[in-house]
């Protein structure tokens, strides 16, 4: 089974473990995901605050592309990526001219037929199905979801999930054993692009999501961005400035929780890559 | 019994055409075969197994105009058109089973009135047969006193020699003229058996015997088995040779219009209802025993002729294969 | 198909049905409804890629529903006229049972008429290779040259009816044609006559066909009516994203409406 | 040879668009006199078929209007409207028939203006398409059947 | 044979100015059928009118034409005059020579011919008028209204004092609605209670109304003036005959642990009991679903208890047919509850109410005893945090419309807040002040300034709960969308108003559309703001929109006023213009084969089924009917009607279509 699989510059790069625990889940599975040739920027984080054109343009190539390989589905994993998609494909499906305009622009037609999945989205279809018969090892810890903005919003042309309260993070979460904890900065700004410009800013928002984790106890959070993930991981230094406190608590992406549910091997799933050290306690370790 | 060269055929065309005559000849196109007034001999197919509609539309067209009316304050008045005008039409290359048809036809339209538009058109008709070298298995005119060789309708009978010419069988006082003004196109026959020429048809049935059986089956139950299928539509009228219902339409405005006859069916529900709702031929199955005792009991008793002549169209056309001979066949077995 | 003549027989010797509607080989090589009453005669029951006919027209016939209970051989285009004509309170589910035959020529029962609407809106029918090419040499026509097309056609027309009377949505006693007062569209096969009725029709199957084809099929003209059916069943899918017979819902296209239905042509 | 004047017959419902046209005669507001209206009381009534035979009755051009969405008289009769003219004029595209000849607008009560617009509107569309012979000259069929036709 | 009568008026100059009108009367008389054809300067004055009554005895006419102005003009005039003269009005038709064509032309030829045209066009028509009799049905004088609230109340009250016998119906065990729930009322701060019970005892004990609490309207029948009305009256388990109401079964009843709707679920109710203490009528109901005897099959303390042997446990529910005239809906509101607002933590945190358990809170008979105190703890909140718009006006959760009351009575809970907990603070989220109305306005400016309420401009994004305070974060607008965190003790949502559950079934019980909220669907937004489009059904109060108390009461009052604007009439006159379904000789019965894709087309749901059967039952065949009595005469199920069996009197199909033949058979220009 081959699936359509776009990486944006961030799986490629910086957040290499995201794209690794994709493949390492989809091998378990079978599945082939196989990159969309030819692939370019999705214009995110800033096409789309300078020219409209291009921040249609750039990604209608991505997708025109991948339409032409002959992909129905295609596994977005980064919620930048995916939320610059999904908003091309409403915008040019629901103008004619548009469509006609960007496709002179990408000199590439564009139909519209592709499904774009963000991580989720691919877990429920493709990954769910068998997935109680395939656990190993449950991944019996208190977690904290983490939704960031990107992956539920705007719900008018995601729609996905319930955007003020989500949940499917948390449905998933159950299903390997976890036990997600109620808290409330599932979807609060985690400080996003400003990483690199602002990092006082992100300090400050990524540590009010660190300190609210702790608070409920929290023995992992959960992430399905990079971007998160990044602002939560490795700014964990000037996170602990701002926090005043040294926080350990490790930073996972989904397609890791799952992976080591399954059993895959830690270095298979990029565990090693973090900044914040995935020292989970043992006590997961011992239980079947 | 005389020969005519197939190179002459055209000829004999070119002399009815200039004698002013409307040719109405079998023409192949869209992948059917059918009457279709001609310009030129070049659009004659002279090889065919059946039309898809019969020939009858020459003295019985699917509209007639019978007259024009107009309403005035004064009051109304018409004024019907002028027989006189209807151009002479020559059948070109009806099979027997076509040609025997303008009897039974002739017979409806003459049987106490004399309709005044079909007796013009049939006296300007002049019918040039063709004998049948081939059939096909909805083919059944032996069983109904028909013959593929017969002559009967015909002013001359043509039949196809091996070679492509024809034997030309002067038969009545109208073909005798045609073939007195074009002496030079027909030659004296070889001595040939028309039989051995002449396809051969098998004989399912007995018509005689089943115009004895089939007067008393008024309630038999085999019409309701056998139009159980039968969706009432009017494909099998309107292809035969010989049904002759029509109905009466007038179309205009309020200040006039025209008053039309065009073929209507008795297989349509609405053929018999009155106005009141009632309808005396209810179902389906009396629709059918209607066809079915028309022609081979009404039409025999009253007429003296049979109202079918076994072209077997109505069986190839039937949408959902209501075969005339698989059925006649059945009521002969009950 | 031998699952279906059993089936058959069991429902005729059991009594469950008294009648079964389904295909036989007819004359000439070609394929014919056929109404089984004994079980004996089960065994003539076929079903193949070339049955045609849509035997959902017999259902609400009085000449076949006075034989007693029917059971039906229902290819995917019977399912879809079997939920119009629910819909249009023409058939009532308990006196009917359905023998779905799938296009691999499986037979499929249905307990009732909802997994029927199950099952038809999980396998969409395609179109024939014929027809999808035939609309698009029509679509790629221009306006005068699809007049010209349907002008062609229709002059062949002779009013014999065969496509109203093989429609099962031709469900009417009488139809418009057959109405006099006034007289919308004329009886006599002249091109006016035959333009209004072909419109006609098409109009009032709008939204109601179940896209068989078989009108196409019926007629003895060969005339390709049914095409009219099947582009404004396309167009109506574009325009309303909807297509009959897939649902239970007692809703037609025509008779209901939303505030927001798009057009681009009312000033 | 005299300018073609087109015929131009126009359904309009009773409470909006003829309501709306006697607002243009009392504002005295002058256009084309090519269109005569026949009233229904609501665009719901208006079977498609009367625009098949107005056109085969010889009418170059058909105007149809009603009420606005939301404003019918009778709440919903305009939407029902409005979808068989949806499927309607798709259909006569499909048959090839010139469906711009149907001008299908909503007029309220208060637009005797935008009346008087459309029929001039109207008027020189219709001219400049010409007179609808095609059709009209399928609608002569019967009057000039003749046998030999066949 | 016709005998047409054609009258050309010039309308003084006004049609003679441009139009030949001499030789549009001339034209006329050699149309077919026509023998009287004449044009005067006046058609409509009095020598007139006289002069088409003579023509009609004179020359016999059978149908006429005045050739004037708009009908929407003068037609009554004309066809009343027909009337005088004998002829039936409805075989009199107007050309319409003024408006569409004297006024819109110049004098021209074309003009000229334009008026020829329309006469004769006319002219066909009315050769194919029918004579028509106007209908004419009975009105059954007694109204049924359908809910007890404040608008229920007043409708009916209304009803019952211009004269006529009014049915109150209330789904629970009293009336008094969500007005009684309420502390005080804005904008005058008076109590809620006090004003209305005086109107519920009124109810009670008003002669013409006859009051069925704890019912509920399960089927409706008929039409206008004639309905049938099916009422379940749930089995109360009291004999109400014998119950005095004296309250000893509730005190005694051993569960005395169920949430009290009545009080927003802060406050208990026994499984025998009156929701609140001044409820009408004032004896209790037995909560079968809470008692231990229905649910155990002992206990009966209530039984042992009841002075007057009251107690029913066999009673069953009872199914009753009332004919009715006419019906009120006043079936009301309800208000969003928990998991609407997940970001709120509504149902998740205790102390996150909404506005109805603030009122309970607020008011003096309460839980709290009229103490603002916190469910979690009964603490008294310090700092209180009211969002306003909690749903309203978002997109995002559906909910597009305003809920119009919220704005006010957050007002007023900030006021009773500070008026009840002097040091405490009271915080208002809002998007927008709306207080139009009298007095309204200087109430929310009083809420904030001598209330000193803090109103920040701005909406919540989200609610948790931190150490014991809730935390509430937020946005203010006015500073430039600097984010606001305030760690509130309780925190009050007014959460969107919306249709009552049950409005959609109940619309379709009764027939009445409903828009996309489920609100029910008035006939029109702005001059039929009471009615539906099912006549004879009226709205009062909030279950059209959302109401306020005056506006709920002056629809109220505005649906009796219709109501006994019906019954002033012993019969309901209707123009006969409506749509009829053929009928002929069995076994047809009607060309009609009952496919009713009409049935959705109509909008009054005048369609109906007929069903022919033998005489042992069997059907035969099902057919549509159009009950005359709702049908208004659109047409549209004419139109869609594939076997042309329905017709429309007044606009048949031989009239339209021969009116297009008559324009179009002779040249129009």
């Amino acid at each position: 089974m081959k699936i359509g699989f776009y990486p944006g510059c961030s799986v490629d790069g910086g957040s290499r473990e995201y794209k690794e625990s994709c493949r390492a889940l989809a091998k378990a599975y079978g599945i082939e995901l196989e990159s969309v040739p030819d692939w370019n920027c999705c214009g995110a984080s800033a096409a789309h605050n300078l020219n409209r054109e291009l921040a249609l343009a750039l990604p209608a190539r991505i997708l025109s592309l991948a339409e032409k390989a002959g992909m129905t589905d295609l596994l977005v994993p980064c919620a930048a990526c995916y939320n610059r998609l999904m908003l091309t494909q409403h915008e040019l499906m629901k103008d004619e001219t548009l469509r006609k305009n960007i496709s002179e622009v990408t000199g590439l037609e564009f139909k519209g037929t592709c499904s774009i999945l963000n991580v989720v989205h691919w877990i429920q279809k493709w990954i769910l199905p068998e997935l109680p018969e395939k656990i190993k090892k449950p991944f019996d810890y208190k977690v904290a979801c983490y939704y960031g903005c990107l992956l539920v919003r705007p719900h008018k042309v995601l729609k996905f999930d319930r955007p003020e309260d989500p949940q499917s993070l948390d449905e998933v979460m159950k299903l390997i054993g976890a036990t997600p904890v109620d808290w409330a900065f599932k979807t609060e700004c985690c400080g996003a692009g400003l990483s690199v410009s602002k990092t006082d800013v992100v300090a400050d928002l990524s540590g009010k999501i660190v300190r609210d984790a702790v608070y409920r106890q929290a023995d992992a959070l959960i992430v399905a961005c990079p971007m998160c993930h990044s602002n939560l991981d490795m700014r964990r230094r000037e996170i602990n400035g701002y926090l005043k406190q040294n926080v350990s608590l490790p930073v996972i992406y989904v397609t890791q929780a799952i992976g080591l549910a399954l059993g895959i091997d830690r270095k298979e799933l990029g565990l090693h890559r973090h900044f914040v050290p995935v020292n989970l306690p043992e006590k997961a370790e011992a239980t079947k | 019994m005389k020969l005519i060269k197939k190179e002459d055929l055209p000829g004999l065309y070119g002399y009815l055409a200039s004698a002013g005559k409307k040719i109405f000849a079998p023409v192949r196109k869209n992948g059917m075969v059918s009457f279709s007034f001609t310009s030129a001999f070049e659009e004659i197919e002279m090889s065919y197994i059946q039309t898809k509609l019969s020939a009858k539309a020459a003295a019985f067209p699917k509209i007639e105009k019978l007259m024009k009316y107009t309403i005035q304050k004064e009051g109304q008045s018409y004024e019907p058109y002028d027989v006189e005008k209807f151009p002479g039409i020559v059948v070109w290359g009806a099979h027997p089973c076509d040609a025997a048809a303008f009897h039974p036809l002739n017979a409806v339209f003459t049987w106490e009135t004399h309709d005044k538009y079909f007796t013009r058109r049939m006296e300007n008709l002049l019918i040039i047969g063709l004998s049948c070298t081939s059939h096909d298995e909805f083919c059944f005119c032996t069983s109904v006193g028909v013959h593929p060789g017969d002559t009967k309708g015909s002013d001359i009978q043509l039949t196809p020699l091996p070679g492509g010419d024809y034997l030309a069988e002067i038969i009545t006082t109208k073909g005798e003229a045609v073939a007195a003004a074009v002496p030079a196109l027909f030659s004296p026959a070889p001595g040939l058996n028309k039989e051995e020429l002449v396809t051969s048809v098998e004989k399912r049935f007995d018509h005689e015997a089943l115009h004895a059986k089939i007067n008393g089956m008024f309630d038999h139950p085999v019409w309701k088995e056998q139009a159980l299928r039968c969706i009432g539509c009017g494909a099998c009228t309107y292809v035969c040779p010989i049904c002759s219902c029509f109905d009466i339409q007038d179309e205009g405005g309020i200040f006039g219009g025209l008053r039309y006859r065009c073929w209507d069916s008795c297989g349509f529900g609405h053929f018999t209802i009155h106005t009141s709702g009632h309808n005396p031929r209810e179902s389906q199955d009396t629709r059918w025993r209607q066809r079915l005792m028309h022609k081979f009991s009404y039409q025999p008793q009253r007429q003296e002729v049979f109202g079918c002549v076994g072209c077997g169209r109505c069986s190839r056309n039937c949408p959902v294969d209501m075969n005339i001979s698989e059925h006649l066949t059945q009521i002969m077995a009950v | 198909m031998n699952k279906l003549k059993e089936k058959a027989k069991e429902l005729l010797s059991s009594g469950a049905v008294q009648v079964v509607v389904g295909y036989e080989e007819g004359t000439g090589g070609k394929i014919r409804p056929a109404f089984v009453s004994r079980p004996e005669d089960a065994d003539k029951l076929l079903y193949n890629a070339d049955c045609h006919h849509n035997l959902a027209l017999y259902l609400y016939k009085h000449e076949t529903k006075r034989i007693g209970k029917m059971a039906v051989v229902a290819p995917p285009f019977v399912l879809r006229s079997i939920l119009i004509l629910t819909t249009e309170f023409q058939l009532e589910e308990d006196s009917l049972v359905v023998l779905g035959v799938t296009p691999e020529e499986e037979l499929i029962e249905f307990a009732n008429f909802k997994e029927i609407e199950t099952w038809v809106n999980q396998h969409p029918i395609g179109m024939k290779e014929k027809d999808r090419e035939m609309l698009n040499r029509l679509n790629a026509m221009s306006r005068d040259e699809r007049w010209q097309f349907w002008q062609n056609e229709f002059s062949k027309c002779i009013k014999c009816f065969a496509c109203r009377g093989t429609c099962p949505m031709c469900s009417c006693f009488r139809c418009t044609v057959d109405y006099n007062a006034p007289q919308w569209i004329s009886v006599g096969s002249h091109q006016l006559g035959n333009f209004d009725w072909h419109l006609m029709r098409a109009m009032h199957l709008a939204g109601r066909c179940s896209v068989c084809g078989q009108c196409g099929e019926a007629c003895p003209m060969d005339i390709p009516v049914h095409l009219l059916s099947f582009q404004i069943n396309e167009d109506i899918f574009k325009m309303f994203g909807s297509r009959a017979g897939l649902t239970l819902k007692k809703e037609s296209l025509l008779s209901t409406w939303k505030s927001n239905d798009v057009e681009n042509f009312i000033r | 040879m005299d300018q073609f004047e087109p015929k131009i017959v126009a359904f309009v419902c009773n409470w909006c668009t003829y309501a709306g046209a006697d607002l243009t005669g009392t504002s005295r507001l002058k256009y084309a006199h090519n269109v005569r209206i026949i009233r229904f009381p609501c665009t719901g009534r208006i079977d498609f078929l009367l625009l098949q035979q107005a056109f085969a009755k010889g009418a170059d051009g058909i105007i149809v209007s009603g009420c606005h969405p939301n404003d019918c008289h009778y709440t919903s009769g305009n939407f029902h409207a409005r979808r068989r003219w949806m499927v309607f004029r798709q259909m006569l595209e499909n048959m090839g028939v010139e469906a711009e000849r149907i001008v299908f607008s909503w007029v309220s009560a208060a637009e005797g203006a935008k009346w008087a617009d459309l029929v001039n509107e109207t008027v020189e569309s219709i001219k400049k398409l010409g007179p609808y012979h095609k059709y009209q000259d399928m609608a002569k069929s019967l009057e000039e059947w003749e046998v030999t036709h066949e | 044979m016709a005998r047409i009568g054609v009258f050309v008026c010039h309308c003084g100059e006004n049609i003679s100015a441009t139009v030949d009108c001499d030789r549009v009367a001339e034209n006329a008389s050699g149309l077919p059928g026509v023998v009287h054809s004449v044009d005067y300067k006046y058609m409509c004055s009095d020598p007139g009118q006289t002069l088409i009554k003579e023509a009609i005895k004179e020359h016999k006419l059978t149908g006429v034409v005045v050739a004037a102005c708009s009908p929407r003009m003068h037609e009554p005039t004309f066809r009343k005059a027909c009337a005088e003269a004998g002829l039936n009005p409805f075989l009199c038709e107007m050309a319409n020579v003024r408006e569409h064509c004297s006024w819109v032309h110049e004098k021209t030829e074309s003009t000229t011919q334009k008026a020829k045209d329309v006469v004769r066009l006319l002219v066909e028509k009315v050769k194919r008028n029918e004579a028509l009799q106007p209908i004419k049905v009975p009105v059954t004088k007694k109204a049924v209204v359908i809910g007890g609230g404040v608008a229920g109340i007043q409708a009916s009250l209304d009803i019952a004092n211009g004269g006529h016998q009014v049915l109150l119906v209330e789904r629970e065990p009293s009336i008094g609605g969500h007005m009684s729930q309420l502390s005080e009322t804005f904008p005058t701060l008076d109590c809620s209670q006090c004003i209305l019970t005086p109107r519920m005892v009124e109810v009670a004990q008003h002669p013409n109304i006859t009051l069925w609490s704890y019912s509920e309207v399960i089927g409706l029948d008929g039409f206008i003036g004639n309905f049938t009305v099916k009422i379940r009256k749930k089995a109360k388990s009291i004999d109400e005959h014998l119950c005095t109401g004296c309250g000893l079964c509730t005190q005694k009843c051993p569960v005395r642990k169920i949430p009290s709707e009545f009080e927003q679920g802060l406050g208990t109710r026994p499984a025998i009991y009156t929701p609140f203490p001044q409820a009408v009528p004032n004896k209790p109901v037995i909560d079968k679903l809470n008692c231990t005897y229905y649910l155990k099959g002992r206990c009966k303390l209530c039984e042992r208890v009841c002075p007057t042997q009251a107690i029913r446990f066999d009673q069953p529910d009872e199914i009753v047919e009332v004919q009715a005239g006419a019906i009120v809906l006043a079936t009301g509101y309800d208000i969003k509850r928990t998991d609407f607002f997940p970001e709120y933590g509504y149902g998740k945190y205790k102390d996150v109410i909404d506005g109805l358990q603030f009122e309970r809170l607020a008011s003096a008979s309460g839980p709290t005893g009229g103490m603002i105190r916190r469910p979690s703890d009964g603490q008294i909140p310090k700092n209180i945090v009211f969002v306003a718009c909690a749903g309203s006006r978002d997109p995002a959760k559906g909910i597009e419309y305003c809920s119009k009351i919220c704005c006010m009575y957050t007002a007023k809970h900030a006021m009773l807040y500070k008026h009840k907990v002097h040091d405490g603070t009271p915080y208002v989220f809002y998007m927008d002040i709306r207080a139009a109305g009298k007095d309204y306005d200087e109430f929310t400016r009083r809420a904030i300034e001598v209330d000193r309420t803090k109103y920040i401009r701005g909406r919540v994004s989200r609610i948790y709960e931190k150490e014991g305070k809730l935390v509430v974060v937020g946005a203010d607008t006015l500073l430039g969308g600097q984010k606001v965190e305030i760690e509130a003790d309780m925190v009050v949502l007014a959460t969107a108003s919306v249709a009552n559950p049950g409005s959609e079934e109940l619309a379709q019980i009764v027939h009445v559309s409903y828009d996309r909220y489920k609100f029910f669907a008035e006939a029109h937004p702005k001059l039929k703001p009471v009615e539906t489009n099912t006549a004879g059904i009226f709205l009062a109060g909030a279950c059209q929109a959302p109401k306020d108390i005056p506006e709920s009461v002056s629809a109220a009052s505005g649906a009796a006023a219709k109501v006994l604007g019906l019954f002033a009439n012993d019969e309901l006159t209707r123009e006969p213009l409506v749509a009829v379904v053929n009928r002929m000789a069995p076994p047809l019965f009607s060309t009609c084969i009952g496919c009713f894709l009409c049935q959705p087309v109509c909008p009054y749901n005048a369609i109906e089924r007929e069903e022919f059967k033998t005489r042992d039952g069997k059907l035969l065949k099902a057919v549509a009917r159009i009950n005359p009595g709702l049908c208004q005469g659109c047409g549209t199920c004419v139109a869609l009607c594939r076997s042309k069996s329905i017709d429309l009197y007044g606009y048949s199909n031989k009239q339209i279509y021969t009116e297009v033949s008559a324009l179009l058979d002779e040249a129009l220009v």
